[in-house]
């Protein structure tokens, strides 16, 4: 099993941490795991992007040029990055941000208004979070369970209390998924 | 009716897109030099040489002829361009790091010489390209990705005030401090490039113009919150208005 | 005097230095509206009030905005 | 000693390695894409007792290990092509005087400024001419985070051994990714006695006195013949290489670091469509693994070696030297901040054995 | 024109020439052995109606000539071994900008401060690493003033015809001898169009950016590719060389610059000694002669070819990826600042035959 | 009959011949650094840093442990020395070639972080080492062989005064230019080293002393003409005196 | 009190600084010697008139020079 | 023909100047020539020394390792120069400057006092030129005439009055050999 996983959207979305988090729950259920931001001047007010790699066997390129899985969460992201993907992939789109989202009609599609519904979560910093839970929902790469128990360790202390709102955020996307 | 254009885009500048971060200085600065160089009928004959640094691209933007140095070396480049030709309008765009780090010898040696070209200096306290490491004229206790715990003048040493420095040189005809963080400074800021330029073409000597300078991304402040640091904490280590103006010193 | 204040949206990259320098305080960030750039643009509540001072377009970083004066012939 | 996993980043695991290793003073400065070694040094350098300076240039920074490494202390600079480029006189002189020293290069596309992406358009910069005058480097080449997490023990260790400048050379790539590692080698490498230091007269009165100057041609000659010998002694006993896959293969893939890891996906694919494709990776770029390569390309199986980098062919020059015309040398390339696709490769390596049937 | 032979010592005869050639504009800083270069060019520069600048350093200086050539002048610098290490950051961006211009290197004997006498050990850096990243300088190494006089015609008409950096790689030597010389070249090179260049905007408007930026990978990956297209023009028509008495020889002695001068005096004494011996004098050293070489090499009656150098085998290289392994290639070398003697080339001449008889 | 040493060769000397060319004050400022050594006890535990120049042999001289920098980067050598070794006595002792032409940056920054070492500076006018060019301390109508009509403002610029220049910068503690043309000066200089390597054991930041010394050879004078030159001359353009002094300046 | 000028002629270059500080004017330069060095070594006309200021030995460049002060015992 | 001149002094004898007088004249007899100087810091204040070849054939090595001929202006040049001499090569010093000059038995040697003959001459400066004479007159390698007529040329002006000056040192150390 090899999932390449590109993740794209404007600077300041969390796709990089979404990304990170993404690779760290592979590593804990015992995938070999790669995460390559991309960097320099062009993530400055432009977009940024990662490509992560999830796989039972040893990885080569940690580079996804050709994805199993586009995570769009900007307009930009999505029409640059669509055509690249694997003929039956999937796509996830940010539809809070797209306007007339619609996908190439060879991979699988789910539209996710993750803006939606942070702000319905009362914090719109967890839209990545949404889509995460989203994501797994859809391809069962990992458990939800894994990244609810990262959580815990991530958020200590004076932060503990974004334990639940970050669960429940991944919970919403994941519904999102099966309902969509 | 007829209508005035209180303000329109440059024609100092091209029509694109700069990269540059929100509200980041760099583009108001382009922006006044740009003007200048319309006002004084200077695009045809006019040079700059850009930095390594968040200015990097310039030649991109600006409407004039451009040419990109090695890191901290636009001086030295300049200095090739004014040589040989004489009669163009030659100015550096550089910044902290640019300038006062790893071309602190060129420039020092540019004004020595009193190398007939004119300074743009963008003092903004950080690397602002590489993601904001600490710059020899980041302020005492300001914290940068290397100096996590703010500057430390045991550690780091303090300020390096370039103007100040670079002032004491024989070579040096005019050099002031200016800063773009409201509307008066940036009047201010708009003559001095306009003295320097003119300076440069009566030939008597270096002109160098330091821009107390933004850089919400890396300090991690809003665009206006920058603006008012400047005038704030920046200006305190960095006092604005002239250092140095030889011909109205011999004027006078 | 009837001012105008033109902005290229498409450019803006949501700042607010223009916002901090009208002495009108007629400039705001709409939160409402993301750009293809993903900013929330700048916009005029209420162009009668525009003195054209031009300050807004001075400061601009991304020479977003235009000003006009349109003078009533006379 | 944990063999737990842990997810680094290229470059603040390599600072992290320098550290443990027991390195004990870093200078450098900021350059894309290895900005997060200074950045991890600023940070932690004082907590484990050690020095950290940021430099005012690449220039200042590798004086600045000269002289930590003259007065007998492990030191280390990190940067990128373009300063690398600006370090290449003292690191002449580091060879000239004798003196170890850790530099680590993450390339990027070149030349001139050109992009911050990977690139691998430094390797005869690092291999044949460090600097001016003959000199050499030991070029460690990882192809992994984990592997240039190893290398870090021993690039000191070489470096303290033949008194010589050690360079990792990596790319972008490596700086910029995150990958599960363990700490296999959790000890700092021991003190190593330096009686050549001048850090202070011997209790004798003895003077110390690290030069790379010897005006009298017989006395530099005589200092080149030294080197010379010390060189030959690298390339007897430092070789390091992995040939995967090379035995009775029909094409042997060779290339090194990020290029190698990428190549490594395609021999499998390669083997998937029923090709034996080997990959050979040296580890040591300098002192070259030129005879392991030459034994294994000149298996009867073998038709073809393609070498992949990410340059206009740099490498391909040492396989040319090993295989002196015995087989065919074909060479596929990107360059500039491209990284190949494995698939790129593999078309390539397809193609050339098509090219040596027809 | 006039044939009359003049007296001239190697470096003012090469700042001579050069501006005789038409150069317009001169940056350097000193260091011996070519200081005469410098000095001449402060009392004649500004007579010729050129500029001369003595720059803060050799990085300052190559970023003025960088500068000048940028608004389209013609210029050079000069400079010895750890002065050329100095510039490779700015070779690197000249060749990233697409940029001519001439750099004279009189090399002494490496590694770090080394000496002052003439060596032969940045043969590497010259033809292989002008920097990071892919890049090449067209090199070119005289064997005399006279041939050093007329190749800075050469120089200066390459550079503007490829847009390339061009090397002059002399030495120690060269530089501080005198021998007569006859000016056979008088005309300056005619002016060449560029407009590229950065002299102010053209009458439609259009600026000009010289730059080595390329932030893209791909257009970075477009420029390369197009450096490698014309690279590969430059090896097909400006390869130069002398083959002297190789015909049937025995044995090829391959040398450059000084140490083929002297190389020639043991072809002289070997073959008065009845050996016949042949010396083959690449003056590209890159492109190199490799064609060239390999023809002559494979003659039947070629035994072996003995490389003859002021280093520890760097050309050497080049003639082994000629030779491919087909004849045995032995090494002669002095370092450090040692000139060979004639006699010395003629011994290890014999000596390699007696190896190969055996 | 009891005898008293007046004066004999320094131990703070190895004894060796210099290739000094005759009268030239690299040999006297030698000599009275290894005087002061002596003095303060500092043999065993001083490290000096010699520069590509006429003093590059330096490390043979003195019997103290000595690197050789590259050309100008001394201060970054005896940064990475100090950093490493502060416990030792680091000295960097750099002709004006060296320090002030290709070294400025590194000295510059050096004196801006405050490192706790003493920089010695020799300042002949000149390039010695390389033959007589021109040095960015050139007096203005000074002949050189890259100067042979004499410097010249306009091309040339003016003289560059490190010690001013360099006091400029807060990390400078202690800055004194001094000379050994005459006993009184020579004595004076001897104080000044002294006092440099006295703050520089009470780490309170950069100490520099300036020396304004001759090359008889390339200024094609006799050593004691050129002695007086340094007085009648050099000294003008150059005064000799405290330039800075953080430490009094803090007791006042 | 016996002063003492004592020269290690070998190492003299000849440079004329000593005799330029001697405040009594006994220390010259000896055209009639030429040293292994190819210098003309400096030497001391009347050792009677030395008063042992040791300024000779200072300045000397090449440390030539040792001045010594012999006390009769009393 | 081939002549391998090694040419030593101390800095300031002349001896840089009287290789290139010699050189230039070879020129001006048609031969090829080269000089090569010594340089760098040894020069300083201390020794001075080049190397001329004068040749029928062309010059490869410009380098004199082993000269047929050598002029010795001081003690420590002879003591170092002197072993490398070819057996029946030939040796000339400057006794002025050398304490009981001795030479090889297998080498033509001609001791000339120049500083003695230059001071009668009423210039010290001359003093390479009497040995330059000397040399001409022991080798015969080229014309004296070339030499005067060099002089000529090189004189000019204010300073003409030097020529004959010149000529007169040539002759006298000519005479010191024809005599001597
Ligand atoms: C030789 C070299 N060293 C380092 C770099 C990396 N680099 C790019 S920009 C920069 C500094 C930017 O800071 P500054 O000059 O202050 O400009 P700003 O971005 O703040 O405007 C550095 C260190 C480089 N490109 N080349
Ligand atoms: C990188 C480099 N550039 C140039 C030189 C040549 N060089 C040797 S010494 C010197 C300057 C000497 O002048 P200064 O520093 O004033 O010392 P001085 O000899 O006058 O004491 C130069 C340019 C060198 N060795 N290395
Ligand atoms: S990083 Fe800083 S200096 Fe650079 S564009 Fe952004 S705000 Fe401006
Ligand atoms: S022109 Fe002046 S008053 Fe009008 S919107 Fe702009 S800043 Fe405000
Ligand atoms: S200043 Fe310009 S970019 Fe910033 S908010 Fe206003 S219009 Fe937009
Ligand atoms: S060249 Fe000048 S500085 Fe150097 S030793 Fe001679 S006199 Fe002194
Ligand atoms: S000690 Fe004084 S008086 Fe005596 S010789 Fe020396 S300088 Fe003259
Ligand atoms: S000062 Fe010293 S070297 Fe100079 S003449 Fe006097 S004794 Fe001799
Ligand atoms: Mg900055
Ligand atoms: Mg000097």
């Amino acid at each position: 099993m090899t999932r390449e996983v590109l993740i794209a959207g404007f600077g300041g979305q969390g796709v990089l941490a979404m990304g990170r988090t993404l690779t760290e729950a592979g590593l804990k259920e015992g995938y070999n795991v790669t995460w390559v931001p991309s960097y320099g001047p062009e993530m400055r007010g432009g977009t940024a992007n990662c490509s992560v790699v999830i796989s039972t066997e040893p990885i080569g390129s940690p580079v996804v040029a050709q994805p199993t899985e586009l995570i769009a969460m900007n307009g930009p992201s999505l029409a640059r990055f669509e055509p690249l993907v694997d003929a039956g992939g999937l796509v996830l789109v940010n539809s809070s941000q797209v306007e007339n989202p619609a996908c190439r009609a060879d991979v699988r599609c789910y539209l996710v208004p993750c803006m939606e519904e942070a702000g319905k979560l009362g914090n719109f910093k967890v839209a990545n979070m949404i889509m995460l839970g989203a994501y797994i929902q859809a391809t069962n790469a990992l458990k939800l369970d894994t990244l609810k128990e990262m959580l815990a360790t991530v958020f200590t202390g004076p932060k503990a209390h974004l334990v639940a709102l970050n669960i429940k955020a991944l919970e919403v996307g994941a519904s999102y998924v099966k309902e969509g | 009716m007829s209508t005035q254009v209180v303000y329109q885009r440059s024609r100092g500048l091209q029509d694109v897109e700069t990269h540059y971060c929100p509200g980041c200085h760099h583009g108001v600065i382009h922006k006044l030099i740009a003007e200048v160089l319309v006002e004084m009928d200077l695009l045809d004959s006019a040079v700059g040489v850009s930095p390594v640094g968040c200015a990097v691209l310039a030649g991109n933007y600006f409407n004039c002829d451009f040419v990109e140095a090695a890191h901290g070396r636009a001086p030295a480049v300049a200095t090739g361009i004014k040589r040989v030709k004489p009669e163009m309008l030659v100015f550096t765009y550089q910044g902290d790091g640019d300038l006062a780090s790893i071309g602190a010898a060129e420039i020092v040696h540019a004004a020595m010489r009193g190398e007939r070209f004119t300074t743009i200096f963008i003092n903004n306290a950080i690397y602002g390209m590489t993601g904001g490491q600490m710059a020899p004229t980041t302020l005492v206790g300001q914290k940068s990705t290397t100096t996590q715990a703010g500057r430390d003048p045991l550690q780091h040493g303090q300020p390096i005030r370039m103007a100040e420095m670079l002032s004491t040189l024989d070579g040096m005809a005019y050099c002031e401090r200016v800063c773009v963080a409201d509307m008066g400074n940036l009047h201010r800021a708009k003559r001095a490039i306009k003295k320097a330029f003119t300076l440069q073409q009566q030939g008597v000597g270096h002109t160098f113009v330091e821009f107390l300078s933004t850089c919400p991304t890396n300090w991690g402040m809003s665009p206006v919150d920058a603006g008012k640091w400047v005038l704030s904490d920046m200006a305190k280590v960095y006092p604005l208005g002239v250092v140095k103006d030889v011909p109205k010193e011999e004027k006078a | 005097m009837k001012p105008e204040v033109i902005f290229n949206l498409d450019r803006c990259k949501g700042c607010g230095l223009c916002v901090s320098v009208c002495p009108k305080h007629i400039l705001w960030l709409d939160e409402t509206v993301t750009n293809i750039k993903g900013y929330h643009p700048s916009g005029i509540s209420d162009q009668s009030k525009c003195i054209a001072c031009g300050n807004c377009a001075r400061i601009c970083p991304d020479s977003v905005i235009t000003v006009l004066k349109h003078q009533e012939e006379e | 000693m944990s063999m737990q996993k842990e997810l680094w980043k290229g470059n603040e695991a390599i600072a992290e390695a320098a550290i443990r290793a027991g390195c004990q003073a870093y200078f450098g400065y900021p350059i894309t894409p290895q900005n997060e070694i200074p950045e991890y040094m600023s940070r932690r350098m004082p907590q484990a007792g050690g020095v950290f300076v940021q430099a005012e240039s690449e220039i200042a920074a590798i004086n600045m290990v000269y002289g930590a490494s003259a007065v007998g202390v492990r030191a280390m600079t990190s940067s990128s092509s373009p300063g690398i480029s600006l370090k290449q006189e003292g690191i002449s002189y580091l060879v000239g005087a004798n003196l170890p020293a850790v530099i680590v290069n993450m390339m990027r596309g070149g030349p001139g400024l050109g992009t911050i992406q990977p690139g691998q358009a430094d390797y005869f910069q690092a291999t044949r001419s460090p600097g001016h005058g003959d000199g050499h480097m030991i070029v460690l080449a990882p192809a992994s985070i984990q592997e240039a997490v190893d290398l870090m023990w021993d690039a000191f260790a070489l470096a303290d051994q033949y008194l010589t400048p050690v360079m990792v050379l990596a790319d972008g790539m490596i700086g910029q990714m995150m990958e599960p590692i363990s700490w296999k080698r959790d000890q700092p490498l021991p003190e190593v006695d330096k009686p050549w230091a001048a850090d202070g007269r011997d209790g004798d009165g003895k003077t110390h006195f690290v030069t790379s100057l010897r005006l009298k041609s017989a006395d530099n000659e005589r200092f080149v013949q030294d080197l010379a010998q010390r060189y030959r002694q690298i390339q007897e006993n430092e070789v390091r290489y992995e040939a995967t896959d090379c035995e009775n293969a029909e094409i042997i893939i060779a290339a090194f670091g990020t290029t190698a890891r990428i190549a490594s996906t395609a021999v499998r694919q390669l083997r998937a469509d029923g090709v034996k494709a080997g990959l050979f990776r040296p580890i040591t770029v300098w002192p070259y693994p030129d005879q392991a390569l030459r034994q294994l390309v000149l298996q009867d199986s073998v038709k073809a070696v393609l070498t992949v980098e990410m340059n206009l062919g740099q490498m391909h020059e040492d396989v040319r030297l090993a295989v002196r015309g015995d087989k065919p040398t074909p060479f596929y390339g990107r360059t500039g901040g491209m990284v190949p696709e494995p698939r790129d490769i593999a078309r390539a390596a397809q193609e050339a054995l098509q090219e040596v049937s027809e």
